[in-house]
Parts: C-alpha cells; structure tokens; sequence
C-alpha cells in the first residue's frame, strides 16, 4: 500500500490518500480500495496508457489522464483538469515552486523577445512608467515599474530571448520610497 | 497536374495541405526551422529540407532559401499556406521569376489589397460599402484631422494603412485625445510594418465580423462560398468561427455575398480568398479588408459546402476553371470551429509553452481536428501558439454546439496551459448560444478559464484524488523498476510515450 | 427526451450510439461482458454494468439480463445497435412490457420482414418486384419442387427461410444436384436457426447488392435515405459500400427508392431500416429483404445526407415525427466505407485474433473513423472480428477514392492480421474503379493479401531493416534499463503504451 | 553500436544490420549511419513513440511502426506490413515457429468453437472425408482428411473453444496409405 499526500488548489490542509489492492476472485481485475481521509471508497482501474484510463466508482465511469511534473499531479479528470500539490514530494525538494508577483524587479510574464528596454541601471522612474516591451507570437507587451525607484539592475538585452519568468529588470523601490 | 509541390509552411495548415496534395498523387516537400526538426508537419511529407535558424525570420520568412530549395529539387509548385509568405507579393513573384508555381492570387492582386486606403478607395468606386472616415489624403495636419473625425463622429478608430493583426490600431473617444492617440499609432506602425501611414474610421459599437469566402480563376470566374460569422475574438484574434452567422438574413447574405464578388471582380482576384466586413447592430455592412490566403478558419466552409477549398486551389493554380459555378454552392447545415491555443485564458491570453506531455484530441462522427502538434511536441516562443482546430458540423446550430461541447470535454492537453475549458465555457453562454455576439463580446462578458472556475462549479470530485493516487502508484512502480533514473524520469513524463498524430498525410 | 439510454452492443457501434446520445444530453448505460471488461466502449459510458460469462449467449444475447439492469437503473429506452438482440422480437417486447423504450421497429415489423417468405409474399402483394422462385408452399415434395426448379431455371438458389448471412444457402446448377442440395440446407438452416423451411430463387449471375436506408415514424411517415452499392462481399459479408451507386441511373434510382418506401410502407415500418434488392446486369431489380436495425455501413448515408441516423432514431423512438421529409433529402458528392477487419485475407479471410499491440487509425479533412478497439485491446474468438470502420467522402467517387487510398496507407494496425493491405490493393483494381462490381466480384478477381504480394510490387525497401534496427536497438535499451524484465516486457509490446482512442463520446 | 541479423521473408540469406551514431555538431540530433551488407545509408531519425516515428534517408522521409515480438520484427513502413526473422534471437530461443501444413494432424485453422467432430480414435477415414467442424464468429469450417489414413486420437471436444493451431485430431496417414 502507498499513501500520498495530496493537497488540492485553495484547500486549507493536504489529504491522505491511499490506494489499497482489493480482495477479489478475478484475475487480472484492477480492483482498488481508495482511502480518503477517513472515506473508503472501492474503484476499479482501467489502465489505458502510462497515467491514463478511466475509474469505476460504483457504477459510474470517469476517464483520466494525469501528467506528474514538479511535485504537480495535473489530473484531467471528464474534462476538467485539475492541479493538485503532492506535498510530500514538493517537502523533499524543499519547495521550489516560484513565488508570485515580486515588486522588486520586473519579470516576463510570457516568454518572448525583448523589444525594447527604456532604462539602465541607476535611473529612477514613476510608478507605471513603461520599462520594458516584450513581444511573443503576435503579442506586444509593455512592462511597466509596479511603484516608483530606482533601477538596480538589467538583466536582459535587446532581441533576447527569455523564458517565462526570467528576472528583466532588478529594481529597489524601497530606496526609491524612501527618497521621494 | 504537379508532381512536386512545396509547402512553405508548418503547423496544421502544412498538415492539412500535405493530405489533399498527397490524395492527388502529388509528392510532398516539406521545409523546416530548427525547432521543428521534429514537428508533425515533416512526417506529413514525402520530403523534407532543413531551414537553418530558429526564428520565423531567419527560417519561414526566408523566401530566398525556401526558392532555392524548390529549385535544387524539381518543385513545380509552392503552397503558401497562412501567414508567413501567403500575403507577400515580392515573394509571389520571385516564384514566378523561377519558373515555379504560386498557389495563390498574383502579387498585382496582393499589392492592390495589402494597403487598406488603396484597397478601401478602389471598392467604394466599385460600389461595395466601406465604412466612413478619412483616407489620410491632405497629410498629417492636425487641425484637418480634427474635422475630419468630428465629421466621422466620435468614436474614431485610428488604424495603420499597412496594418493588421491591432497593431497600430486606436479607439478615441473624444477629441482631446485624438493627436496623442494619432502620435502613438503612427509610431506602433512605423515600427510594426515599416510604414506610419494611418487612417481613420467611424467606429462601429458591438459590430459583428462576417467575412465572405472568395474564390476566383484565370478565366474571370469569381463566386462567393458564403460566410463566416467571425465575431467571437481576442486581442483582436478570432478564436471562434461559424457558418452560417445567426447575423444573416437571406437577403442580406445574398447582398453582402454580392458586395464580395464585387470586391473580388474590382481587384481582378483569383484563387482563394476573404473579404472581411462589420456588420452593424442596425444591419448595415462595411467593407473591411481582403485577405489574400486560404483562412485559418476554411474549414467551417468547407464543412457546409464540401469542397476541398486546397484540392479547389491547386486546380485553379493549374490554370483550370473554378471547380464549381455559384449555383452549384448550396451551404448545408451548420458548422463551428474553435482555435485551440497554448494560451492561460485566466491572465489576459498569455502564450503558454513547454512540452505536450498529453495530446488525445476528440473524434467522432461531424468532428474534425486540423492538428499540428502531437504528444512530446514543444510549443515554443518561436511561433504562433495555436496548437489545433477543432471543427463541428451539425444539421441545425443546436446540434453543432452539443457536439462541440462534447468533443472539447474529449479534448485533453496536458503539459501546457490551453483555452480548451475556457472554449467550453464560452459555449455555454446563454448570449453565444442565442446568436448574441459582436466583437467586444469577450470584453463584455467574463467567462471563467477553467471549469471549476465558473460560478456553479460542484467542488472537486474525490475521483481527481483517485485518479492522482493511480497515477502516482504507477509512477512509483515505474520508479523502482527503472531504479537509477529517480522518479524524474517518470512514465508520465516521456514526451514520446503515445502513438504519434498521423493525420491523414 | 429520454434521461437514461442503455446500449445493448459493444465494439464500434456502441462507441458511435454513445456519441450522440452524450450530445443530446442523455445518460449512457454500458452493458459489457468479462472479455470486454477494458473494451472502448466501456469508457465512452457515464454508467456500466458487467454481464456474466464469456461468450455472445451468456451476455449480449441475455435480454432477460440486460431488462433486468435497466429497470433497476433507471434506464428509459435500450438502443440495440447491429446485430445481437437488435432483430430479436420477443426482446423488442419484453422492453415495451418492462416500460423500457426500444429504440427500433416494434416486433410486429420484425416478425413480419423474419421470415424471408412471409415477406416477400407481402412485398409482391404490395407491387415490389420480387425474385422469381417458389415459395416452399405445397410442402417438401421432391418431385413438385424440382418441377419449380425447373420452371425458374437453372441455376437455381436454395436459402432458408429464417436464414441470413450466407447459412444455409446453396446453389443448384442442374436438376441432379437439386435432392442433396436441399436436404443439406435444410439441415443446416434447422441447425443455425432452428427452422428447416428454406425456398428456391432465381440465381442471378454477376447481380450487384443494393440496398435503401428507410426510415418512418410512428405518425405513418416513411422516407427513404437513398442507396448503398454493398456489392463487395467476402464470404456473403459486406466489406466496401458506397453511396450513390455507380450503376444507379436517376430514373433507376427513383423507382427503386419508390420500391423502397412502398415496401416499408407495407409493413408499417418505423424507426431506421433497410430494404435491399438485388440489381441484375440488365438492369432489373428484386427485393432480397428487410433488416431492422442502424446497419453496419449507416455512415456512408450520413455522410452523404448529413443527418445523425442514430439522432433521428431517438427522436422517432420518443414519437416525434421525422425529422426530414423526403423533400429534404438531397444526398451530396460520394462516401465510402470499408470495413477493417482482423483476418487474414491470404487464407480464405481465415479471422486473426490476439493483442492490437499498435493501433493508429488515420485522421483528416473528410475521413471518418468508427473504432471499436484501441491499442492493447484483445481480438478474441468470442465477437465479430471487425475492428473499425474507415469512412470517406469526396465530392466525386474519384475523390473520395484517393481520399481512401492515403488514409488506408496511413492505418496502422500491429499485432493483429487484419485486411487493410487487401482493401488497399482491392481498391486499385481498374474494374473496381470503373465501378464494375457485382456480388462475385473477390471470387472473380484475385486480390493480393498485402502490398508486398502485388505483381508490380518493389523490392523490399532497405528502410525495413533500418526500421527494425532502430526499434531493436530501442528495445536493447529499454531491456537494459528494466533489467530484470528481459526483453520479454519490451517497451513494443506493452498494451498499455499509447494514448488511449477516445472518440467524440 | 549493435548489430542485428535479420532475414526478410522469402530471403534466402540473413543480413547484417547496424546502426552507429553518427559525427553531428548538433544536439539532440538522431543521426545514425545504418551499414546493411556492404553499404553505409545515413539516417536520422525521429521517435513519436516505442518502436514508432520516422526516418529520413536523405531527404525522404518514411513512417515507422514496428512490433517485436517471438522473434520477428512486424514493420509497418509508409502503409505496409513486413516481416522479418531476428536471427540471433530466434536462435537463441530455438526456434520457436510453428511447423506449417502437418499431415499427420487436424489442426484448428482459426481460433473457434468445435461444433462437431464425426471420428472417434480408430476409425478409418477417406481422403477429403470431414473430420470435424468448427465454428468462429460468423463462419462455419469443415476440416477434412487430407489423405486416407486412421484416427490415432481426438484431442478436442464438441463446444470446446480452441486457440489457432490446436491438434485436434491425431492421424496416422502412414500407416492407412500402407493398409490401403
């Protein structure tokens, strides 16, 4: 038996699932007892492929396919996806999901090419003046400063390339609040 | 008939051309930029050369390169497909210049309709309704302008002359506004296509985009193959597409199908094309624009119709006459399309890219899927991010939607975030199923990207954790048997795990 | 409209019933039997309920079985697909009785087309030109019966009366045959259907099989769909059917069509049905029988017609009325269909059972796929070996030939024997693309097995040995890897290996 | 690099096959040089999946699929099936193939149900007599004799299901061509 702890988006607390063989007279059947929290509840498995196939819970027949990637389970389940955290898995690698929305420094929101940058490295700037615009596919976009300051930092160049998330700008805004 | 032709393209139209040119008995070559090495669209052909670089510039745009190709290697024949080199006359006739075919209009026809103030002039004298607005005639005198828009009407549009795709493009709704908004699209243009050339428009309130399907020989046959209800867009992109448009009477349909052979026949055009109009909430139709390549949204026509538009192309580049008479196309019942994207619906349609590490698209009776992706395809910034179209026919609107709305539940995609829930949400829209669209409907009304993401969503099923937990298992015993490679190296991760997405090329 | 519909069938036909009735919003019950505990159609249900035992009777034959899960489910109608309990009266009654819907004729029309002697008596009474042959009345008198024989003229067909599917049927060239001849069917037909009664026909030579979907509805409507060309038969069993007819003249096509509803309409026919006639080379025809059921090649009238036939068949079944009047029915270009089967058509179409280890039907603008199986299903001994349905449409035969020719090419079935090779070189016969087919046409014409066996066929490619290379040394990999395992768990063999093949439903 | 010896249909000698990978300055790129007899072919070649995806021999492009399995190699190549024996393994196993066209037996041509069986051991038979009959999906099949001879043993049973190639009735073929 293998028990996994799993934790859905905006759930408060991981749950305790666990999948045990169940007793049966056939062969070959994929009969499963699954343990949720304190829940029992008897499926049966269909495997149609590496992570997909489809669930009988009682009578009812639900089809799967879930991709497992940085601690993610990715859970289409009758044609909603769901994103669900593997705790124990995500505890072992220390955590490395990527926080959101820094207001020290400007990042790609979209992977892309870099257009244009309007500022180096000591320049103060306004909140919401334009610093950089990037462009990916059809799509142009302007990146501008979250508040006022001061720019510490570029880290990208013209016609670069970057991928989602990359660091474009390094920016102190503390100082720059403290000095205006 | 050819025997070799290139497709200048990637992605589903070069798949979907490669099926009815090999259907012909026609040889397939396909070209390819470095990322694409390993694209759906090269196994599709009977023949394939390497682009060297990795971006559209350095490889699909590269006319030179890919005529050279043609030439080295007995090519009678290039296909355009959309985008890259469809719309470009130079390259049009530098295909000539070598002796090769273009399937497509002639670079004349391209050049008369590429800028919108040439193509809009030509067409009003022609009869056909443009909209009102200032051609850019007398330069850029601010105080001209000025009364120019307040004769127009506030809102005015301002819009790039050499434009497309809303670039260059700007609502004003007042005149204090208009020589900034003039400022900055003349600069978005200059530096988008080379060319600042603007113009302004009345701008229509909850238009509706209803494009005509054209289709001319050499021969000076010209027909229309009816609408397409365009309306439903993003960022000024369609994502969905219908025939017939619950817009259209039949005299209207048959008055706007008038006005765009009209429009085809003032341009001379041959081989297949679009003219593009706004229809207004009162009825009224202005001409917009013509576009001079097979549409990413043919399908739909050709369900209704069904004429292969790309086997009707090749005959006309052949020199043959149109396939069909206008009495001949009679549309029959009803057909959707809807353009699936690596795109996050829930932060304003950003491209999404990263590994397909699960592709099963739906299948079933009145559903096609044009796809250029299969599963271990990366989608990469490089290009377009539409992965896939999904197209529905059914007998009455009704039916196509039901179907619709079940193949995108079929529909799976995982390793990259698509708009496949947020296309199924849409559908539910009580105004989308009356008929009740126009452009900003999108702006208009908020429709959740996922499905647990709309109002009356059930909480999540304990199936997900189920399922989650099978997989996991699975994966676990994959990882004792694989022993040195570590979970990372899961089954589920395998980007060349399934079966391939042979289409029918 | 019906909440819950159960599907008494399996295999292809339960997967396309499943799509469309998920479209109306409707609740679909599988019913499945122990070898079919992982099939596809299983997983295109919402609900699914095990049948005890192996084998057709056990099973999908047990009316009593399935009665009982759909009254204790909830279950409003039962659609019975092809086959199996779909032409079974008592079956039909037994749901009215249990107050379950059966979407089909009632047992009335099915007792009165059963017997092929009832029914031709009443069609005749009703003006449809009949077959000349002797009835069986006045008992089984050698002498009398050779007199009949006599009188129709050699050669002569015995066939039994409750018979279908070439058993019991025999053909008699000369009176001396005529005794052994007889005994022998009717002791087949006794032991096959339980009903010794068989009857003589006229043999006719080189005749083609053409068949008229009708449809009528419980409010005395009754349509027909037009024909299917089914003249391509191994073993009497269809495996390429097409509509229009190439030997069909408009005038032909009408009186046929008129035979078609006058027959129906003489048995107060409801729901879907098919009346077909035998077409001799002079260009008369016979009527040959009635089936009560969705047939096997319905699809190629859909494609054609572009109305759901399962759709209607609810609509019809909840007491609606048509949904098409004759009128309406304008049939469009060509389709056809061919049926993929697992048998070996190098030994007598011997039927090939065993694991579809690799199973990539084809895709495309105008290709239909109706599959029963997926890659890692078992083919047993227990079913009809057809595995899938591959459908075409073109808008000329020309066209949806080649159309067939290159999705043949790219239909990928591994594991299994199956006919794909045979269909594909039996499609390029001349005379079968002149459309010069008739019942014998596979005894007439030696058709290769594979494509290997052609005449004309290339030397064995040195990309074979560099394919199997590339797949050994992967294999070798893969054994490495797993160790233990050997090369036994190759990663090819694997069922489970690939995207599973979700359809529409 | 591995060496196969793989011996196609109806060949009278085994080949010798190899792949090696070849010199590339690219990444990633499955550049193999393919040495069949004599000749070198260089390949590439891209994967979609186990033993599936598509090679390109200059610049033709062909689609694979191949099963392994007892010993052969099943190659779907550009719409058709072929087959070929890997000679070392099939050595290796002893040869596993089934023997074809016994006349000392009744074997089941397809796999189905016997639904008759006209001999018992001992009895005498005639060439072409039928012996048994059985029945699969929709078809009938009688088996007859293919010389006189005597029944030595019936190993099936009537609504026995027997897989393809089962013996279902032993002959002694010999013995009857002497007596007759």
């Amino acid at each position: 038996m293998q028990k996994f702890r799993l934790q859905p988006a905006g759930a408060a607390e991981p749950v305790a699932v666990s999948l045990e063989r169940a007793d049966s007279d056939r062969d070959q059947r994929d009969a499963y007892v699954a343990r949720i929290g304190e829940a029992s509840i008897p499926v049966e498995v269909e495997r149609t492929g590496p992570g997909a196939g489809w669930l009988k819970v009682g009578s009812k027949v639900h089809r799967y396919h879930v991709l497992i990637r940085d601690g993610e389970a990715h859970v289409w389940l009758d044609g909603a996806i769901h994103i669900i955290d593997v705790v124990d898995r995500t505890r072992r690698r220390g955590g490395s999901a990527a926080t959101v929305g820094p207001v020290d420094r400007i990042v790609a929101p979209m992977p892309g090419t870099v257009l244009k940058i309007n500022v180096s490295p000591g320049d103060t700037f306004d909140a919401h003046q334009p610093l950089v615009i990037i462009e990916s596919m059809k799509m142009e976009m302007t990146l501008s400063a979250p508040t006022a300051g001061t720019v510490k930092d570029v880290r990208c160049k013209v016609g670069e390339l970057v991928p989602l998330g990359t660091v474009l700008v390094a920016l102190d805004v503390a100082e720059a609040d403290d000095a205006s | 008939m050819f025997k070799k032709v290139l497709i200048a393209n990637r992605g589903e139209i070069a798949v979907r051309v490669a099926q009815t040119l090999r259907e012909m008995g026609i040889i397939v070559v396909a070209v390819y930029s470095q990322p694409d090495r390993a694209a759906v669209h090269v196994a599709c052909a009977d023949e394939a050369y390497p682009l060297e670089g990795e971006t559209a510039a350095e490889t699909y745009l590269r006319g030179d390169k890919i005529i050279a190709i043609a030439k080295s290697h007995g090519v009678d024949a290039i296909h355009p497909g959309y985008g890259f080199l469809s719309e470009n006359p130079e390259f049009a006739e530098a295909c000539v210049k070598a002796g090769i075919t273009f399937i497509g209009p002639n670079a004349d026809v391209m050049r008369a309709t590429g800028n919108k103030i040439v193509a809009k002039k030509t067409l009003e004298k022609a009869g056909v309704p443009v909209v009102p607005g200032w051609s850019g005639e007398g330069g850029f005198d601010a105080k001209g302008i000025a009364n120019e828009a307040k004769k127009i009407g506030y809102p005015v549009l301002v819009k790039a002359a050499s434009g497309g795709g809303g670039k260059g493009m700007r609502v004003v709704t007042s005149e204090k506004d208009l020589a900034g908004s003039l400022e900055a699209a003349r600069r978005e243009a200059k530096s988008a296509f080379g060319d600042a050339t603007v113009f302004l428009e009345k701008f229509l309130e909850r238009p509706r985009h209803i494009e005509f399907q054209i289709f001319g020989d050499s021969h000076g046959n010209v027909v229309h193959m009816f609408e397409r209800e365009c309306s439903i867009q993003r960022r000024h992109q369609k994502i969905v597409e219908e025939t017939p448009s619950p817009a259209l009477s039949d005299d209207l349909r048959k008055r706007m199908g008038e006005a765009a052979v009209a429009a085809a026949k003032a341009v001379n055009y041959t081989n297949a094309g679009t003219v593009e109009f706004l229809l207004d909430e009162s009825g009224k139709f202005y001409f917009l624009e013509i576009n001079t390549r097979l549409q990413v949204e043919h399908p739909v026509t050709e369900m209704t119709l069904r004429y292969d538009l790309v086997r009707a192309q090749v005959l006309v580049a052949l020199g043959e006459s149109l396939p069909f008479t206008q009495d001949e196309l009679t549309p029959d019942g009803h057909a959707v399309e809807v353009r699936i994207y690596a795109e996050d619906s829930a932060s304003g349609f950003l491209p999404s890219t990263g590994t397909i590490a699960c592709y099963v698209p739906p299948a079933g009776v009145n559903i096609r899927v044009d796809s250029g992706v299969k599963q271990g395809s990366e989608v990469t910034v490089f290009y377009d991010p539409m992965l896939a179209k999904l197209i529905c026919f059914g007998r009455t609107r009704g039916e196509a939607m039901e179907r619709l709305a079940l193949a995108l539940d079929n529909f799976v995609v995982l390793g990259v975030t698509t708009n496949i829930e947020f296309l199924r949400n849409l559908i539910d829209h009580p105004d989308f199923l009356a008929g009740d669209i126009h452009t900003g409907f999108l702006e208009e009304h908020s429709i959740a990207a996922t499905r647990a993401g709309r109002d009356e969503a059930p909480p999540m099923p304990d199936e997900v954790l189920i399922a989650a937990a099978v997989a996991l298992r699975e994966n676990g015993r994959s990882v004792s048997r694989a022993g040195q490679h570590g979970h990372a190296a899961t089954l589920t991760d395998a980007p060349w795990r399934s079966a391939d997405a042979w289409r029918g090329a």
